[in-house]
């Protein structure tokens, strides 16, 4: 099993790399984001796979990576993308921990209302605030110098499906592994217990909201370095980032893959950028079909499509 | 004294508005425990059809006096569309509350498309079925009558609602499973027939509430997406399930918002977060609640 | 025999209902002492109480000399005293590794590692296994708790409370739910378990009488609040008084014999 | 892909058939079978749909005109449309546009923030990208000085500095106190604050009473309402749009907020003309129609005919988004055939685009044309409201034009500077 996982990973890195020799810019423009995402979900999935705490405000730490990286490029003058992703993080952690400590004294319905309402309380600030977040229009994302290579000679597209696109693979693979590490740690083990039984753990010696706010700090961290990416790829950081529906979206893309699989919302992350980019192509009712989609997982296939290439593989072995 | 008498007057009509699509989040709530994203939708869905009522009952010559209860009869009919979202939702009853919070996602993305076809992206208004109502004037105070109408069914609807539950025997059945499901169940209440009855009450909450409040506004596709922002404010700070602090909450959001307009204008969501978070510290279950944790 | 557990005059009072009144207990190293009484009586709430989960609104709780009056499950688990609940508590779907690799962890100080593998962890490992196989458990190392019998997750929920290396564990009714055929081999294997793990007293909150005859060192009864009876089990069921007031309303052989 | 792009030929009425038909051979030399492509990209859904659905009506009129004389330069238009939403996924629909589906155009875009995103992507990417209603400017600043590849329209304060420049003409010294009521963004700031800067320039006294800044999209203004009419002030100046003004304007007729003299000035009223109902929208307001006004006695052939159209097709009156897609289309016609003749042969993307700066062309509300900077010059209108007319909403009794150069800050002027010192007649 270890060994499958494995060479899956394996060969998952090798086709992400390889990508770019195989298909178009267009596409590899949208590989971009639908990496972000999955940094970002990796991070989520700590939250609302491990931990069992559905948040539907996590577009806030998405945002403030992305103005994050806005401030730091074209207010301070910052290329440095390393620079970037560390101060942004930072931030998020920051905004988390306040956060956190009001949310994860509740848990279910409650949790996902409350970072909900702060979610908005961010969102509001980003529109009211106009002189310090240009309100509506938001700020330019500047782009970034990676190991302080500016890659002047790169046109934007160039820089984005070439250097940028390398970079932040290899980002989703040290992130990928980092967390893998989390979810297996002493650590993780805890989270799962108290996702499984709050009351059972803190007798076992859980320190339950302790660990939750940790593990709301590291999946904000995450979706910091995801809205990052995002904020370059755009080349503007934007309210609507902050926005509830955009915190629905990443809900969407965890439960698409199977939040019960460590790799199930990286398979959501792509498949849902794919999908949303296909179906706004095809028909304006775009939205409808997504929502379709979205009800036919969630009514029968709960596991995601993760779930679903778990069973098509146990039916074939058993054969 | 004419312009406070204006400020509250504004901020009640806004909470009228809000505490009928509140009621219904919190009805859904109280029994199946469910939190519904869609109920903004419902709303949206009252408010467009409303409009093409009316421009029905305009065409068929129906007196303009007749509008108001046209209003609220195409929102009544709309409850029809409650039994078939309950169906659906029924298949995640007893699963995690993430699924059940995803279904109404979805509902909100397929149904912002369904207004879109029926009734295109402009944003839709009825010409001026409100003035029709006239003002009502009280010595310097004047206001339009329609908004106080408004008020007046949001009211007689909260009556009914607290008789509905107090005095009928289906109510105090209601009452008793949202207190206690399991019992319920076990005393041989009909689960099927109740939950499809409190989703169909919940939505038609919801669509009155649109159809009401559509004269005064417009129909638009962001509507859903705006309004749940706001009903949630309202029963996380009159608490979840209670139908006293989805009255007392839309009070406070409606005039905390007023208020915040009127002095300091840049304050106007940014209050009723606050509000929220503030509540939230001091009274986790809210201000009518049950403790939770 | 010195003293590890006590209660100095706790009260309890939920607005006007009294929950408990008055109460004393002093708990020693190897005893096994079984706290009973009729429904009501304030088993639950002095449980409650012993386990720093309520505060009592009057007296003391003591644990070791130190007081532990509310100070919650995590400190008292830190504290080393363990508790197995009266319904089953487990992490249905974890394996039996894990759910009693939670405790060893936690009793090691290893919950906040962040970046090493439980699973490479040889001192976790030996731990689990040896906790495991005093509870017979060993075979279902990788069995998903939700799908082992009820009498394995009772094991299993009070194997992850012993993994803890208490000093004392609250054992509320462990047998519940389980056939009387199964319930002596539990309470064996946990007095066993007890000994071998150097657990220094274990309190027991049961409602079989032939249980708490035969286990108990001492009978602590509880009516209404108070206590109404404290001592051995040969002179707590020969007080035909006592057996009236409390054996009498409870249900197990002996009740239904005298 | 297929299929939809069958639709969309269904969708300008079978034009393609007509347009083989049709005597475009008469460039035969440059003529090619494949189409020319052009990108679209408008909002269909939300507060701004109304905008977009509008703006690709003049984007297909403009279509089947061209492809039925000839299309530009011998070779038929064809168009993909793609939808506007946030600046992350709009700017992912740019990509494909260019990327995938090769186009040699781009037009649309309403959002500021939209197209202030989208503006530096395309001009990093190379890609021709002509805005409808899209400015780059953050605020009033000008984020791109030189664009190569980019074409913006008319700043947005245009139609707040002529429709300031009428108040003061028509009302100087009938107001002291004014408020503003304008939409949460940065359209609604710049307007407001241009209001108060010319009325500075003009000497007009006055004392700010109430700024209001709802959301754009909000339903319910009756607050805000209240909040005005406590303030008591003689003018109200608002650049609310889209569904937010009818909202506003009959709240404001419920609540009495009309009763008094209270003078309204209204720069981009035109967006939603026809929702302003005469019953409850007064006589004697200015209203902003920008660079379209559907009911001009003056008006050109060309604009009398798409009135027309419009009126039959759509039984609706279109508004100035009409106009600035069909001007778009026809710079960008005007240019490619610009350089085709020039070079005598199929003129590349630089060749076009050198040709579009400076090009004049006739749009639907009147000429205009492409600055050097790649800034829209057009012609705009407003004046007072009036209800002799046989529509059930309000038009205007007098109008005055503008061509934009008297309101419209000139290259890399900076706005405030310029209002300080520019000229301006009233």
């Amino acid at each position: 099993m270890k060994t499958a996982v494995g060479v899956f990973v394996l060969a998952a890195l090798a086709t992400l790399f390889a990508l770019p020799s195989v298909l178009s810019a267009y596409y590899i423009t949208l590989v971009l984001p639908a990496v972000a995402y999955a940094i970002a979900l990796l991070g989520f999935n700590l939250l609302f796979g491990y931990t069992g705490l559905l948040s539907f405000g996590h577009a806030l730490y998405v945002a403030v990576g992305a103005y994050g990286a806005a401030v730091l490029s074209s207010k301070l003058g910052i290329k440095s993308f390393e620079l970037v992703l560390l101060l942004s993080g930072a931030a998020a952690v920051a905004a988390a921990i306040p956060v956190a400590l009001l949310s994860v004294r509740y848990e279910k319905i409650f949790f996902g209302i409350l970072t909900l309402a702060f979610g908005m309380l961010f969102h509001s600030f980003l529109f009211k605030f106009y002189d310090i977040t240009g309100g509506d229009t938001g700020i330019r994302v500047l782009r970034p110098s990676l190991f302080g290579n500016e890659f002047k000679d790169l046109d934007k597209t160039a820089f984005l499906v070439g250097p940028f696109y390398y970079y932040c693979v290899g980002l989703l693979a040290i992130l990928g592994f980092v967390m893998w590490r989390i979810v297996h740690s002493p650590f993780g083990l805890h989270l799962v217990a108290s996702r499984e039984n709050r009351r059972k753990s803190e007798y076992l010696g859980v320190r339950v909201r302790f660990f939750r706010l940790i593990a709301f700090s590291i999946s904000a961290f995450y979706c910091a370095v995801g809205g990052a990416i995002l904020a370059i790829n755009t080349g503007q950081a934007d309210p609507e980032l902050a926005y509830w529906t955009h915190s629905g979206e990443l809900v969407f893309m965890a439960v698409l893959g199977g939040f019960a699989n460590f790799f199930g919302p990286l398979v959501g992350a792509f498949t849902f950028i794919f999908l949303k980019s296909e179906l706004m192509g095809l028909t304006q009712f775009w939205r409808f079909w997504l929502g379709l989609t979205l009800i036919v997982i969630v009514v029968l296939f709960p596991r995601g499509l993760v779930g679903v290439g778990q069973d098509l593989w146990t039916r074939l072995h058993k054969r | 004294m004419t312009a406070l008498f204006d400020i509250v007057f504004g901020g009640v009509f806004h909470a009228a508005v809000l505490f009928l699509v509140a009621a219904g989040l919190q009805l859904v709530f109280g029994v199946q425990k469910i939190v519904n994203l869609a109920c903004g939708s419902f709303y949206a869905l009252g408010a467009y059809f409303g409009i093409s009522a009316v421009n029905w009952a305009i065409a068929a010559g129906v007196p303009p006096v007749l509008f108001l209860p046209v209003l609220i009869l195409s929102g009544i009919v709309l409850g029809a569309i409650g039994p078939f979202i309950e169906a659906l939702l029924r298949t995640v009853y007893d699963r995690d509350e993430a699924f059940q919070l995803l279904l109404t996602f979805a509902l909100v993305l397929m149904f912002q498309d369904v207004l879109r076809y029926f009734w295109g992206a402009n944003p839709q208004q009825l010409g001026d079925i409100a003035s029709l109502y006239g003002s009502i004037q009280l010595g310097a105070v004047k206001g339009p009558a329609y908004n106080l109408l408004v008020i007046l069914a949001s009211i007689v609807i909260a009556l009914g609602i607290g008789a509905f539950l107090q005095k009928t025997n289906f109510g105090r059945i209601l009452r008793a499973t949202a207190e206690n499901r399991e019992m319920a169940l076990a005393l041989g209440v009909n689960a099927r027939v109740m939950y499809a009855s409190v989703f169909t009450l919940g939505t038609i909450l919801g669509t009155v509430g649109g159809a009401l409040v559509v004269p005064t506004a417009a129909a638009s596709l962001d509507m859903p997406v705006e309004l749940v922002v706001e009903s949630f404010a309202v029963v996380v700070i009159g608490g979840l399930g209670s139908m006293r602090g989805a009255l007392v909450g839309a009070l406070i959001v409606g005039l905390m918002r007023a208020a915040a307009i009127s002095w300091y204008a840049e304050l106007e969501m940014l209050a009723i977060y606050l509000v929220v978070i503030i509540v939230l510290v001091f009274r986790p279950a809210g201000l009518f609640g049950k403790a939770v944790e | 025999m010195s003293t590890i557990l006590e209660t100095v005059g706790v009260g309890k009072m939920y607005g006007d209902f009294v929950a408990l009144d008055d109460v004393s207990l002093a708990i020693a190293e190897g005893e096994l002492v079984s706290i009973v009484g009729p429904n009501g009586a304030g088993k639950t709430t002095l449980v409650n109480v012993l386990t720093g989960l309520l505060k009592p609104t009057a007296g003391l709780v003591r644990f070791r000399g130190q007081d532990i009056a509310g100070i919650g499950p995590v400190m008292l688990a830190r504290r080393g005293m363990a508790r197995a609940f009266q319904l089953v508590h487990i992490f249905p779907a974890m394996t039996v590794r894990q759910t009693i690799a939670v405790a060893v962890v936690s009793q090691e100080g290893k919950g906040l590692r962040f970046f090493s593998a439980v699973d490479d962890d040889r001192g976790v490992r030996d731990r689990v296994r040896e906790v495991a196989s005093i509870f017979g458990l060993e075979r279902k190392l990788e069995t998903e708790a939700r799908y082992l019998s009820q009498g394995e997750k009772k094991l299993l929920d009070i194997a992850s409370a012993f993994a803890l290396q208490p000093e004392v564990i609250l054992l509320d009714e462990p047998t519940s739910g389980v056939s009387s055929a199964d319930k002596h081999g539990i309470m064996r294997n946990v007095v066993d378990a007890a000994k071998k793990a150097g657990v220094k007293a274990i309190i027991l909150v049961e409602h079989d009488m032939d249980l708490v005859a035969e286990y108990s060192t001492r009978i602590v009864a509880l009516t209404a609040g108070k206590v109404l009876a404290d001592r051995p089990p040969a002179a707590f069921f020969s007080d035909p008084e006592i057996v009236a007031a409390i054996v009498g309303k409870m249900v197990g052989r002996l009740a239904k014999e005298a | 892909m297929n299929s939809k792009r069958r639709k969309l030929l269904q969708a300008l009425g079978g034009t393609g058939v007509v347009a083989a038909a049709s005597p475009y051979l008469s460039f035969p030399a440059f003529a090619q079978n494949t189409p020319i492509k052009v990108g679209i990209i408008a909002p269909k859904a939300g507060i701004a749909g109304t905008i977009g659905e509008c703006g690709l009506r003049g984007t297909m009129f403009a279509v089947e005109r061209i492809n039925a004389t000839g299309g530009i330069a011998g070779r038929k238009v064809e168009l993909i449309v793609e939808e506007e939403t946030n600046p992350k996924d709009s700017i992912e629909r740019l990509r494909k546009l260019v990327l995938q589906d090769k186009v040699d155009c781009v037009q649309g875009i309403v959002s500021s923030g939209v197209s202030l995103a989208m503006g530096a992507v395309a001009e990093e990417m190379k890609a021709l990208l002509i805005f409808w209603d899209g400015t780059t400017q953050d605020g009033v600043k000008e984020t791109m000085a030189n664009p190569r590849y980019v074409f913006r329209s008319t700043d947005n304060e245009c139609e707040a500095v002529m429709a300031s420049l009428l108040a003061i003409k028509y009302w100087k010294g009938k107001f002291k106190t004014i408020a503003g009521i304008n939409p949460d963004y940065s359209y609604g700031r710049n307007n407001f604050a241009a209001f108060q800067a010319l009325l500075k320039k003009f000497g007009v006294e006055h004392k700010v009473v109430a700024d209001q800044w709802p959301k754009v999209g909000t339903t319910d203004l009756n607050s805000h309402v209240a909040a005005l009419k406590a303030a008591k002030p003689d003018l109200i100046f608002s650049s609310l749009l889209f569904a937010d003004l009818p909202i506003f304007m009959r709240t404001a007729h419920g609540a009495g907020l009309m009763d008094g003299g209270t003078k309204f000035v209204f720069p981009a009223a035109g967006f939603q003309h026809t929702a302003l109902k005469k019953s409850f929208t007064p006589e004697g307001m200015i209203f902003g129609h920008n660079t379209l006004y559907f009911d001009h006695k003056d008006a050109s052939p060309l604009q009398k005919d798409f009135v027309k159209m419009y009126v039959d097709k759509y039984k609706d009156y279109p508004h100035w988004e009409a106009d600035r897609a069909y001007f778009a289309m026809q710079v960008f016609k005007a240019g490619v055939e610009a350089a085709q003749k020039a070079k005598n042969a199929w003129p590349g993307k630089e060749d076009i685009i050198s040709a579009m700066e400076g090009v004049k062309v006739q749009s639907l509300g009147g000429p205009g044309h492409m600055r050097k900077d790649h800034i829209a010059e057009q012609t705009f209108y407003q004046g007072l409201t009036t209800h002799k007319n046989s529509y059930d909403f309000p038009t205007l009794g007098t109008v005055d034009t503008m061509y934009s150069d008297q309101i419209q800050k000139p290259p890399g002027a900076d706005f405030w500077k310029w209002i300080e010192t520019a000229q301006i007649k009233l």
